[in-house]
């Protein structure tokens, strides 16, 4: 039962999945949205870091690096962007983005 | 054989923390799912032999982006029951698609595994370690990529301030300039009073 | 004598300049300032028109090629080519001689923003003008397409009532007839390797390539000139188009149509044309018949004359297809005849429009008592409408169903059953309009034509007369490029 | 790795990141100095785009930044863009009373993310160019913060964009498992020896992620939404620079990395061309607002760009360079117009709003329908040209395919054509309610100048256009 490269990427696709899945069904909730893409880039980290150690090739773990850098980045500027908007409305819903809105 | 039942550990682990994030009713619990779920991702990364990986996660999210989310979650106070109304209605067509989509994804990823360059590389430990190794090319060949994540980092500190940063109006500061610049000359000055009348100040 | 073409075409806007720049300079509202804008249109198109009778007294009718040609590159293999040849000179001088009569037609009749209509017009002209002189597709579609504009505000701001309506239907109709006709230019270009008109006609595209280019083009020209099914738009664009619109609409956005089945369908795909002729006389043959009986049955005057315009048109078609030098020498002389009875039949109704502000023909009736000399005009164009010989409508439905007859008999045999129904509406319209007593008390006192509008109407009636009696004018012209085009057209199709 | 040659490759960003730090430290201590900050940062974009017309060509920091005739095309106009939406933007927070001197520096580090998104070598410098200039632009979106809608624009472009750089992201992590190396010409050698399933699948949620960005169906539904809530001036700067970055930036990706797949990723393409092109037409029709009523017809303008690079060879390629740079122009411009109108100090950005504005502001009412005509493809105006190369590389690719898709594409653009009718019918022939505001000059100044640059000078300056955008287009290295 030895544990090959396949097994971590099946980690980051159903992690993956679950972070679209989140947004999909919290769509009010924009702290949980904000965290499902926390997830997201978590599952990419996995993959880059799986590819990267089977690859012999430091290159992906540089990638996760950045990826961990920007997604702190985008975190406090959602975070902020958040906050701006709670002040504004004294809630967090926001209206689901609309496709056909007139 | 131990290496096998650790990931196994730490996979259900973070898998089932994700599904915690996404699923908890309250969204402090959400944030300490998000953390248990980096946390054995971290563990993760420590099997596949990238130690840095995993203590850089544990540092930059464990200690930065999760204490930030919790920060913001208990700062704003939102009736978080009212938000998830959707929940109930969307999780069992969801549930089943995000099952569907899971499933392809695995087999998708795991072709990339065999058709792609790795093809069924086995697991070796390079004898320079992993710390060294990323700081070889990291400020080298990656340098410029460095720079510019410096400046997404800027971005995003002056994003935050210039959203959230309010100067109250009428709150008297400490102008630590003046205070070091005061003189004698500057910080006094000698009234002459005459007898009866007071200042007006 | 390089260069000439680019002047007649762009000196229309030296007029558009001088009037943005004396509103900049003076007050907009002033009636004296609205005046100068009047007389500045005038004097322009005036001068445009005395450059195309230069233009046409320096041609060489001899030569069937083109004339005056200039040439400049341009960007990405396009350039910038301008020619005239027997076939598209005269419409160049149609253009320049019915410009100064509708703006003499609009002098008092519009009101609001006249500065904005001058405009309109002015650059109506530089474009039309410039589909007639472009010698490049791209530069021949930059002109055809942009005089949508103009067009289009000209209806949708001075027009009637569901003005809005008729300018979306006109823009919309032709818009989507034109996409079709811009993606087989942009194959025509891709595949041939040049944008050069002259250099297409000598290129020959492949049978089955050929019919798909030929059905674009035709989508464009058959709304435009327009050919039944597609004409339901022109009826609601002239009712609703000030007077001097109609007359450009009928006089002259009509003929692009036709001079696009000369100038395009016929040398550049001629396999296609002979294939898809009988098609095309088809539709011509139902647009005599059915849209002259649909003109019986009008009660508006504007309307019944519009109709009667699409029925005219089937003439053209149906003499362009037959693709011999008398068809296609009747339908230029048509197209010609045409836009200046047509036209001179709206400023007709124009006239008593301005005067009673109604259309209806059951409103009118008994004019010829008050208005004589109205009588004897009108009279006149209705003739020439109906074909009577001695007016130039004679000359061309005749030349016309004498070329079609050569190739197709019984096309030529029911075309000439269209002609009687037009006499039957168009003198009945006459008839209603002019003759017998005066019924309406709001007639009582309606005036005969006025100074200006004898002036209008001079040219057209001369005109009128002299291409009845002396056909050969046009003839002479445009003899050698038709020739020239039917040979090698009978030549491509081995017949 | 000779340092010196990299760093001269790198001049244009090294001119904006040093300037936008420098700028910070200024503003820092003289917060009120807004205008001369201002155009500062001007001047800096404007030495920027010299520097990069004017730069060497290679490609440095070991592959991962390449400087051609692309890249350098792409900046000049993208650093011009960015340099326009400055006094717009500053103007238009100073009249709000939001006197922030960072917004240059924003607006400055957003041009230096594009300008990495022209020149990427590497998917790592991709997703950096990307987050630098999508962060920039999120704060700018919501930086109006007491306005409940620009926060909760900015809040939806966020999430959306956010999401669209995860399946950046992921994609970039198959490619990279796939080929063992993030650069693009190694990720070309491996595809040429045999893309399967697993990397075209990352293929596609790259070009997921990108077409989120451009706007493009069916990734397009933030975009109504954020341009309706975001204040004017700054959707004039993220409805044309970014969406210029982002398509070289594909262009690069699929010319250098997946020219071996051409025949998969031109079936994505096509198929994301049309439906961007009957979304906009279509769903165009029912809007009201004219902000909204932009945003379709800039999710159809895409589809069109997205049709150039769809035919896949250097025309192609030509077609898109030349549209977006025409495209960004009129959609500036018509932006331009919008934050220059108001009645009574209330924005008008309804239709009906327009009413009578030919009667009240001859001038925006005569730019703002060239815009429209533009938009809608009339000759003569820059749009027209931009359709015209597209449909030329279209057609004459010899792929039925994209010949059908050009032609469905031409009948969209019709449909299309009663919105932008609708709107001049507004401004010329209704009737005007009451006065207008007077109309301050910057705005005026960038929209008259937008007009006349879709017509008349587009003529003239298409001649030198096309040669450039040919040559850049050369630079992807594909077939003609």
């Amino acid at each position: 039962m030895s544990i090959g490269l396949t097994h971590y990427l099946a980690v980051a696709a159903i992690l993956f999945t679950i972070g679209v899945f989140g947004i999909f069904v919290n769509r009010k909730n924009i702290i949980v949205i904000l965290m499902s893409i926390e997830l997201i880039l978590l599952a990419v980290n996995i993959n880059l870091v799986a590819f990267s150690v089977y690859l012999h090739n430091v290159t992906g773990q540089i990638f996760a690096m950045f990826v961990l850098t920007v997604a702190a980045a985008e975190a406090a500027v959602g975070l902020a962007i958040l906050v701006t908007f709670f002040r504004n409305r004294g809630d967090i819903a926001v209206d689901d983005v609309s496709v056909m809105k007139g | 054989m131990a290496l096998a039942i650790a990931f196994y550990l730490l996979a259900a682990v973070t898998v089932g923390a994700g599904f915690g994030v996404i699923s908890s009713r309250n969204p402090v619990h959400s944030v300490l799912f998000l953390i248990l779920s980096f946390f054995s991702a971290a563990g993760l990364f420590v099997t596949l032999g990238a130690e840095f990986l995993a203590m850089l996660l544990v540092v930059v999210y464990v200690g930065a982006v999760a204490v930030l989310f919790l920060f913001v979650v208990m700062m704003l106070d939102v009736d978080f029951a009212a938000l998830r109304q959707g929940f109930a209605r969307y999780m069992p067509l969801g549930g089943l698609v995000a099952g569907i989509l899971a499933v392809e994804m695995i087999v998708v990823a795991s072709a990339v595994a065999t058709e792609g360059a790795t093809k069924n590389a086995p697991m070796v430990h390079g004898d320079v370690s992993n710390i060294e190794s990323i700081g070889r090319v990291l400020y080298t060949d990656y340098v410029y990529f460095f720079q510019a994540a410096g400046l997404v980092l800027l971005v995003a500190m002056i994003g935050a301030i210039v959203l959230t940063l309010r100067h109250k109006p009428g709150v008297r500061r400490q102008v630590i300039m003046d205070q070091v610049a005061r003189e004698p000359k500057t910080g006094m000055r000698i009234v002459q009073i005459k007898s009866g009348e007071g200042i007006d100040q | 004598m390089t260069g000439i073409l680019s002047l007649i075409t762009y000196s229309p806007l030296i007029g558009v300049a001088a009037i943005l720049l004396l509103q900049a300079l003076r007050p907009a509202d002033d009636p004296k300032t609205i005046n100068a804008v009047k007389w500045i249109t005038l004097v322009t198109t005036l001068a445009t028109l005395a450059l195309s009778v230069l233009l046409v007294a320096q041609y060489d009718p001899a030569n069937p090629g083109f004339q005056f040609v200039e040439d400049h590159a341009w960007f990405a293999g396009l350039h910038y080519r301008m020619g005239v040849d027997g076939i598209s000179i005269l419409f160049v001088l149609l253009t320049a001689f019915l410009l100064p009569i509708c703006i003499a037609a609009s002098w008092n009749t519009i009101e609001k923003r006249v500065p904005a209509y001058m405009v309109c017009f002015l650059v109506l002209e530089t474009l039309v003008i410039g589909v007639f002189c472009a010698l490049d597709l791209v530069l021949f579609y930059l002109f055809f397409e942009f005089g949508l504009v103009p067009m289009f505000l000209i209806i949708g701001i001075w027009g009637g009532k569901r003005r809005v309506y008729a300018a979306y239907k006109f823009f919309l109709y032709t818009l989507l007839g034109s996409v079709l006709m811009l993606a087989a230019i942009l194959f025509m270009i891709g595949s041939s390797g040049t944008s050069s008109i002259p250099e297409l006609m000598t290129y020959s595209f492949a049978p089955e390539v050929q019919t798909w280019l030929w059905l674009a083009f035709f989508a464009s020209f058959a709304v435009k000139m327009p050919m039944w099914p597609v004409h339901t738009w022109l009826p609601d664009a002239h009712v609703e188009a000030p007077t001097a619109g109609s007359v450009i609409l009928a006089g002259i956005l009509l003929k692009m149509g036709g001079y696009g089945f000369l100038r395009f369908s016929l040398p550049m795909f001629p396999q296609a044309s002979d294939y898809f002729a009988p098609l095309v006389f088809a539709l011509s043959v139902i647009a005599i018949v059915y849209t002259s009986l649909v003109a019986f049955r009008q009660t508006d005057i504007k309307k019944l004359i519009a109709y009667s315009s699409v029925a005219h048109m089937g003439f053209v078609t149906m003499g362009i297809f037959a693709g011999n030098a008398l068809g296609v020498q009747g339908a230029i002389f048509q197209m010609l005849s045409h836009g200046v009875i047509s036209g001179a039949l709206f400023l007709c109704v124009g006239v008593v429009y301005d005067r009673m502000h109604t259309r209806e023909i059951a409103f009118y009736g008994g004019l010829v008592n008050r208005m004589p000399w109205y009588a004897a005009t009108f009279m006149l164009f209705t003739m020439g409408n109906v074909g009577l010989p001695g007016t130039s409508g004679f000359v061309g439905e005749i030349t016309t169903m004498v070329g079609v007859y050569e190739i197709s008999t019984w096309t030529a045999v029911v075309a000439a059953t269209g002609v009687i129904f037009s006499a039957v509406y168009a003198l009945s319209l006459y008839r209603r309009v002019i003759f017998g007593e005066i019924t309406n008390p709001a007639l009582a006192d309606i005036t005969d034509l006025d100074w200006r509008e004898v002036a209008i109407f001079a040219p057209l009636i001369a005109m009128t007369l002299y291409l009845g009696v002396y056909p050969a004018a046009v003839f002479d012209l445009t003899q050698a490029s038709v020739d020239n085009l039917a040979a090698v057209y009978r030549a491509a199709i081995g017949g | 790795m000779i340092l010196s040659n990299d760093l001269a490759l790198a001049v244009p960003e090294l001119i904006l990141a040093i300037s936008a730090l420098g700028l910070l430290v200024v503003g820092a201590f003289a917060p009120r100095q807004t205008g001369a900050l201002a155009l500062a940062a001007m001047g800096a974009l404007a030495l920027a785009a010299w520097a990069a017309a004017v730069g060497p060509i290679g490609r440095g920091f070991s592959g991962g930044m390449i400087s051609d005739q692309a890249s350098a095309f792409a900046k000049v106009a993208i650093y011009i863009a960015s340099a326009v939406a400055i006094p717009l933007g500053q103007k238009w927070f100073e009249r709000k009373a939001i006197r922030n001197f960072e917004f240059p520096i924003l607006i400055l580090l957003a041009a230096l993310g594009m300008g990495m998104m022209a020149s990427a070598g590497d998917l790592i410098s991709l997703y950096i160019g990307v987050e630098l200039h999508s962060l920039a632009l999120y704060v700018l979106a919501a930086m109006h913060r007491e306005d409940a809608k620009a926060s909760e624009a900015g809040l939806k472009y966020f999430v959306l964009g956010a999401l669209s750089s995860g399946l950046l992201l992921y994609g970039s992590s198959l490619i990279y498992g796939f080929a063992g190396s993030t650069k693009f010409d190694d990720i070309a050698v491996a595809v040429q020896a045999g893309a399967g399933t697993g990397v075209l699948f990352g293929l596609v949620f790259l070009i997921c992620g990108l077409a989120f960005k451009v706007s493009a169906a069916p990734f397009h539904m933030w975009t109504p939404d954020v341009y309706e809530g975001a204040p004017t001036p700054v959707v004039a700067f993220f409805a044309g620079a970014p969406k210029l970055a982002a398509m070289v930036l594909l262009a690069r990706v699929l010319s250098e990395g997946f020219a071996g797949a051409a025949d998969q990723w031109r079936q994505v393409l096509v198929l994301i061309a049309l439906l961007s092109i009957f979304v906009g037409a279509f769903v165009g029709l029912a809007q009201t607002n004219l902000k909204r009523l932009w945003a379709y017809s800039s999710i159809a303008n895409i589809g069109y760009a997205v049709l150039g690079l769809a035919a896949g060879n250097a025309e192609g390629m030509q077609a898109m360079l030349v549209f977006m740079v025409l495209y960004m122009v009129d959609v500036t411009g018509f932006f331009a117009c919008l934050t220059a109108l108001s009645r009574e100090g209330r924005p008008m950005e309804t239709i009906d709003d327009m009413a009578g504005l030919f009667k009240e502001r001859p001038a925006i009412a005569l730019a703002m329908s060239v815009f429209s005509l533009s938009a809608l493809g009339l000759p003569p105006f820059s749009g027209f040209w931009a359709k015209f190369y597209v449909f030329k590389a279209a057609i004459n690719v010899g792929d039925p395919m994209i010949q059908i898709a050009a032609v469905l594409g031409l009948v969209g653009s019709v449909v299309a054509a009663f919105y932008y009718l609708r709107l001049i019918k507004v401004m010329w022939f209704d009737p005007a309610p009451s006065g207008t505001d007077a109309i301050p000059g910057e705005a005026k100044a960038v929209a008259i100048g937008a007009a006349l640059f879709s017509f008349p000078v587009v003529l003239g300056a298409l001649v030198f256009l096309d040669p450039l955008a040919k040559a850049a287009a050369a630079a992807f290295g594909l077939a003609s």
